[in-house]
């Protein structure tokens, strides 16, 4: 096992998603798609801060903890803010799919021709 | 870090059945799984602040998706992919090997030695400066809390758009809807 | 939907939502008023609200929170949230800064009051959070109204 | 010190606006008046700004939360900046004006869609997000501000709730969202690199490298992609002609005049030009995506019969001659596409706004069935005509003056290719121009549009101003008026390009 391996199968997540929403057809599979590759960014984010030992970015008032034993705390702080911008993104899409839905009675884009390129 | 390899083996394997299976509902289910194995990968990770966090949101977005899918077209068509599918996934899985190979090439640190150049600060001055004893909420509360606004703002703007395209009718006079128009 | 989901889930489901709904919204509570001690804040106590309201709804059927909450009343809730923290915000323009931590001096690191301004803007994300999530919720799944407008 | 702590109500006034528009959308007036006012406070923050910087001459900066003080501690800034120098006044400037005047223009147009007040919600957010895009200097704020902007513009683009409207709100959040997380991994990668998220730190900490190493590339490759999503140029245009005509024609005229520039192309040009030093490889890429933007984009406007359609085209061919300016590098190249970046904005904005009083009045956007509307609506094709001629860049509109920077540049700068290309495409661009004019406002007016009327004054207003913009445009060339506005951007960026 080398350093980098948890950032390669992180990035083949990322890149899992990417690939459900360029060759699906299906508007939920899209979504998950999305989804997906949502956590996959958080995790990397995550991964980046990791020390290793290293011991989460709470101090206590019972026991002593070292600041410098802590992991990195500005990337949690990121993936909390990208977390709710996923979870935000996502909840406007299935509306969109709902809609949709409710229009032309299918999930399959490729039967929804409205719109030409 | 074995534990590690094997959680983000099951997530790459729930991520593959979530795309890959014909039932939209199973898919979903996968999709919480890998939600799941996230949360428990952040725990592992020491980020229990993002481990619960991940937890509840993952909670809510399976309801809203489980809802989405519920009673309509549950099982997607057999050929399910757009003809370009299969070169997109050569291209996708190249760059997941290039951008592996790249970061050998000292960019970026190896895995559990992060550089923290600016990151220093916060454990060491986080009480003092802000009376917090939980230094991410110092982060997203107090040194980076106008990001905490936009991320707010951000999830306003989703419950208004929301409530945006769920209207039933968007115009005031119905004939103005070019529907089949042309 | 099934006729079943009118009326709710099973007589099971309902007792053990009847006993636990309590605990998780109080529980959501306790994240967010420790947020600046332990794991969680205010956003992931408001999503625990927000969810114990739903879980009432999924095992009840859709109409007891609207008698609790309506879907005008969480746009109220939300937008003040938002309001809230804006303020909190722009009054330490006053003090010298945007988002200046203009109460920091008072309480000692490790109580509940401690931290100034960080617990308030825990409640007002919380509320924003909490409100604008059960509204997202209320909007897809309680009101139904889409369920067949392509049969028209 | 005064004019550094107001910095923040740039993006706080149309956060307020949105937040009491949605908790008083009950109280008859108050959404159209608190979207009216909040963008008019924007505009005049802006020109005090402009005053401020032109008395100063320096760059401001605000630490937000007041974490200025550790600088000198750690040699890094722990907090988020917000910096406001000579580029980021010019973009405040274009960005709150043209929204102001949509805002007044809304206030007419949008009572043909129900819950107005949803819509100056999605509006005050658009702009709070674009502002606070434009203010930070925090690259993780920056991703923080696009997605704002982003997720309000996807609701906005399916206000109507047709099924076209949902389909292309559908099509832009999906490709949106995947922009956003390319944007967002780069941004990992480079903190992971740096270990810092503010851009004037990561611009110290990059240039103290001697050999780049190839992760860099890769994050090129992400922002490239990424934000070239967002400013829709040519790989990646797909959603823009779909949401640009989908969207009301207030929404259209913002997407199309401010939003692809300000997520787009001012967060390029940021994050090439001023944290990387503007790398000679990002140059010839930029040069040879804005050469394919020029040209498919006015080839294929030149089909088109859906009048919004056509402009969006012509959209992803104008922003192709911005991305050229941008790539030639020069100071000359660089003013060339600011001023156009500031002529396309008023006149793109105006012809949509245009195309919006004609579907008012007609009820149509094809043009085969419009015809002969000059007589009827004088004011819709007075600046119609205005806008177009400044599109075309016939002189002496302003549109001319900044083709001939750009294509000056290119000349100066050994580009003669490029140049020649970009002639031939101004040529094609006069075409589909003609086409609009000719088809929509001169010929035999139809029997069924005998008794259509003029729009409304408050929506001929804001036509009339912007068309005023596109005739006068040409002035800001002048020296005076340049050492103002376009002279203390051009140095931000040339400053930094060392080229």
């Amino acid at each position: 096992m080398n350093a980098h391996m948890p950032y390669i199968l992180c990035l083949i997540l990322f890149c899992i998603g990417i690939y459900a929403v360029l060759s699906k057809r299906n508007i939920i599979k899209i979504i998950l798609g999305v989804v997906i590759a949502e956590y996959a960014v958080n995790l990397f984010l995550i991964l980046v801060a990791y020390k290793a030992g290293g011991r989460a970015a709470i101090f206590s008032t019972t026991e002593h903890i070292a600041p410098q034993s802590m992991v990195d705390p500005l990337p949690h702080a990121l993936v909390l803010t990208s977390i709710v911008i996923g979870l935000a993104t996502t909840a406007f899409m299935i509306a969109l799919a709902i809609r949709l839905y409710g229009k032309y009675g299918t999930f399959d884009i490729t039967r929804m021709r409205e719109l030409r390129g | 870090m074995i534990e590690l390899y094997v959680l983000l083996g099951l997530m790459i394997a729930g991520a593959i059945i979530a795309i890959e299976v014909r039932n939209l509902l199973s898919a979903v289910v996968a999709v919480g799984i890998v939600g799941l194995g996230l949360s428990i990968i952040f725990l592992l990770l020491k980020a229990p602040d993002v481990a619960i966090t991940q937890i509840v949101v993952e909670i809510a977005a399976v309801i809203l998706l489980i809802r989405a899918t519920l009673h309509r077209d549950i099982a997607t068509k057999p050929c399910s992919s757009r003809p370009f599918g299969g070169f997109m996934a050569v291209l996708f899985l190249g760059l997941a090997v290039v951008a592996g190979i790249l970061t050998f090439d000292g960019g970026l640190n190896p895995f559990g030695e992060p550089l923290m150049t600016v990151s220093e600060f916060y454990p060491l001055n986080a009480v003092a400066g802000t009376g917090a004893t939980n230094v991410v909420t110092s982060v997203i509360l107090d040194y980076r809390a106008y990001d905490t606004l936009g991320e707010a703002t951000v999830l306003f703007t989703a419950v208004v758009g929301v409530l945006t395209v769920m209207r039933s009718r968007g115009r005031t006079k119905e004939e103005d809807l070019q529907e089949n128009h042309e | 939907m099934s006729k079943e989901h009118e009326h709710g889930m099973s007589l099971i489901v309902k007792t053990v939502t009847r006993l636990t709904v309590g605990l998780i919204f109080l529980y959501g509570i306790y994240i967010i008023l420790h947020g600046h001690l332990t794991p969680g804040g205010g956003f992931a106590g408001g999503v625990i609200i927000a969810l114990s309201f739903i879980n009432l709804d999924l095992a009840f059927g859709g109409k007891v929170s609207a008698g609790i909450f309506s879907k005008e009343s969480t746009g109220v809730v939300e937008a003040l949230g938002a309001l809230m923290f804006l303020a909190l915000a722009l009054i330490g323009l006053q003090y010298g800064g945007f988002f200046d931590n203009f109460l920091h001096p008072d309480g000692e690191p490790g109580g509940l009051v401690s931290a100034g301004i960080i617990p308030l803007e825990n409640i007002a994300i919380s509320l924003k959070v909490g409100a604008g999530l059960f509204g997202i919720f209320l909007t897809l799944i309680v009101l139904q109204k889409f369920e067949s407008e392509s049969k028209q | 010190m005064i004019s550094e702590s107001i910095v923040p109500l740039f993006v706080a006034v149309p956060l307020a606006g949105a937040f009491l528009t949605a908790l008083l959308k009950r109280v008859r007036g108050i959404p159209d008046i608190l979207g009216v006012m909040s963008s008019f406070s924007g505009f005049v923050l802006s020109v005090f700004f402009l005053v401020r910087m032109q008395a100063e001459r320096t760059v401001l900066v605000l630490n937000v939360g007041n974490w200025g003080g550790f600088q000198e501690v750690m040699g890094r800034i722990v907090g988020i900046q917000m910096v406001v120098d000579g580029f980021t006044i010019f973009m405040l400037l274009i960005v709150n004006f043209v929204a102001f005047l949509v805002a007044v223009y809304s206030v007419s147009y949008m009572t043909r869609y129900t819950d107005k007040w949803q819509f100056h919600t999605l509006f005050l957010l658009m702009l709070a997000g674009m502002n606070g895009v434009l203010v930070t200097g925090d690259m993780f704020n920056l991703f923080v501000f696009v997605e704002v902007a982003s997720i309000a513009s996807y609701a906005l683009v399916g206000f109507g709730t047709g099924k076209r409207e949902l389909e292309a709100s559908f099509k832009y959040a999906v490709m949106g969202g995947v922009a956003s997380l390319l944007i967002l991994l780069g941004i990992i990668f480079l903190y992971s690199a740096t270990g810092t998220l503010n851009m004037g730190d990561m611009k110290t900490v990059l240039s103290e490298w001697s050999v780049q190493p190839a992760l860099i590339y890769l994050v090129f490759g992400l922002f490239l992609a990424g934000f070239g999503l967002k400013a829709a140029i040519v790989p990646f245009h797909a959603w823009l002609p779909d949401a640009h005509p989908s969207a009301p024609a207030p929404i259209s005229a913002m997407l199309s005049g401010v939003l692809i520039k300000a997520l787009g192309v001012y967060a390029i040009a940021r994050v090439f030009i001023t944290v990387f030093g503007f790398p000679r490889q990002v140059s010839i890429i930029l040069l040879v995506l804005a050469a394919i933007s020029m040209g498919v984009g006015a080839l294929v406007a030149l089909r088109q019969w859906d009048m919004k359609r056509l402009l969006a085209y012509s959209s992803i061919s104008q922003v192709g001659y911005i991305m050229l300016g941008f790539g030639i590098g020069t100071p000359l190249g660089i003013m060339g596409a600011l001023f156009h970046l500031f002529n396309h904005s008023m006149f793109k904005s105006l012809l949509f706004l245009d195309s919006g009083a004609v579907e008012y009045a007609t009820g149509t956007r094809n043009m085969k069935e419009m015809g002969g509307l000059a007589r009827k609506m004088p004011v819709t094709s007075g600046s119609t005509l205005a806008g177009a001629m400044s599109l075309a860049g016939i002189p002496p509109f302003a549109g001319f003056w900044s083709k001939l920077v750009i294509i000056v540049a290119a000349v100066q700068a050994h580009h003669m290719k490029l140049a020649a290309w970009a002639v031939l495409m101004s040529i094609v661009t006069i075409a589909y121009v003609l086409k609009v004019t000719r088809f929509a406002f001169l010929g035999e007016l139809r029997e069924k549009f005998r008794d259509i009327r003029e729009v409304p004054a408050l929506m001929r207003i804001p036509l009339i101003i912007l068309a005023l913009m596109c005739i006068f445009g040409g002035l800001l060339l002048v020296p005076q008026v340049r050492d103002v506005l376009l002279s203390p951007a051009v140095r931000v960026l040339a400053e930094n390009g060392g080229m």
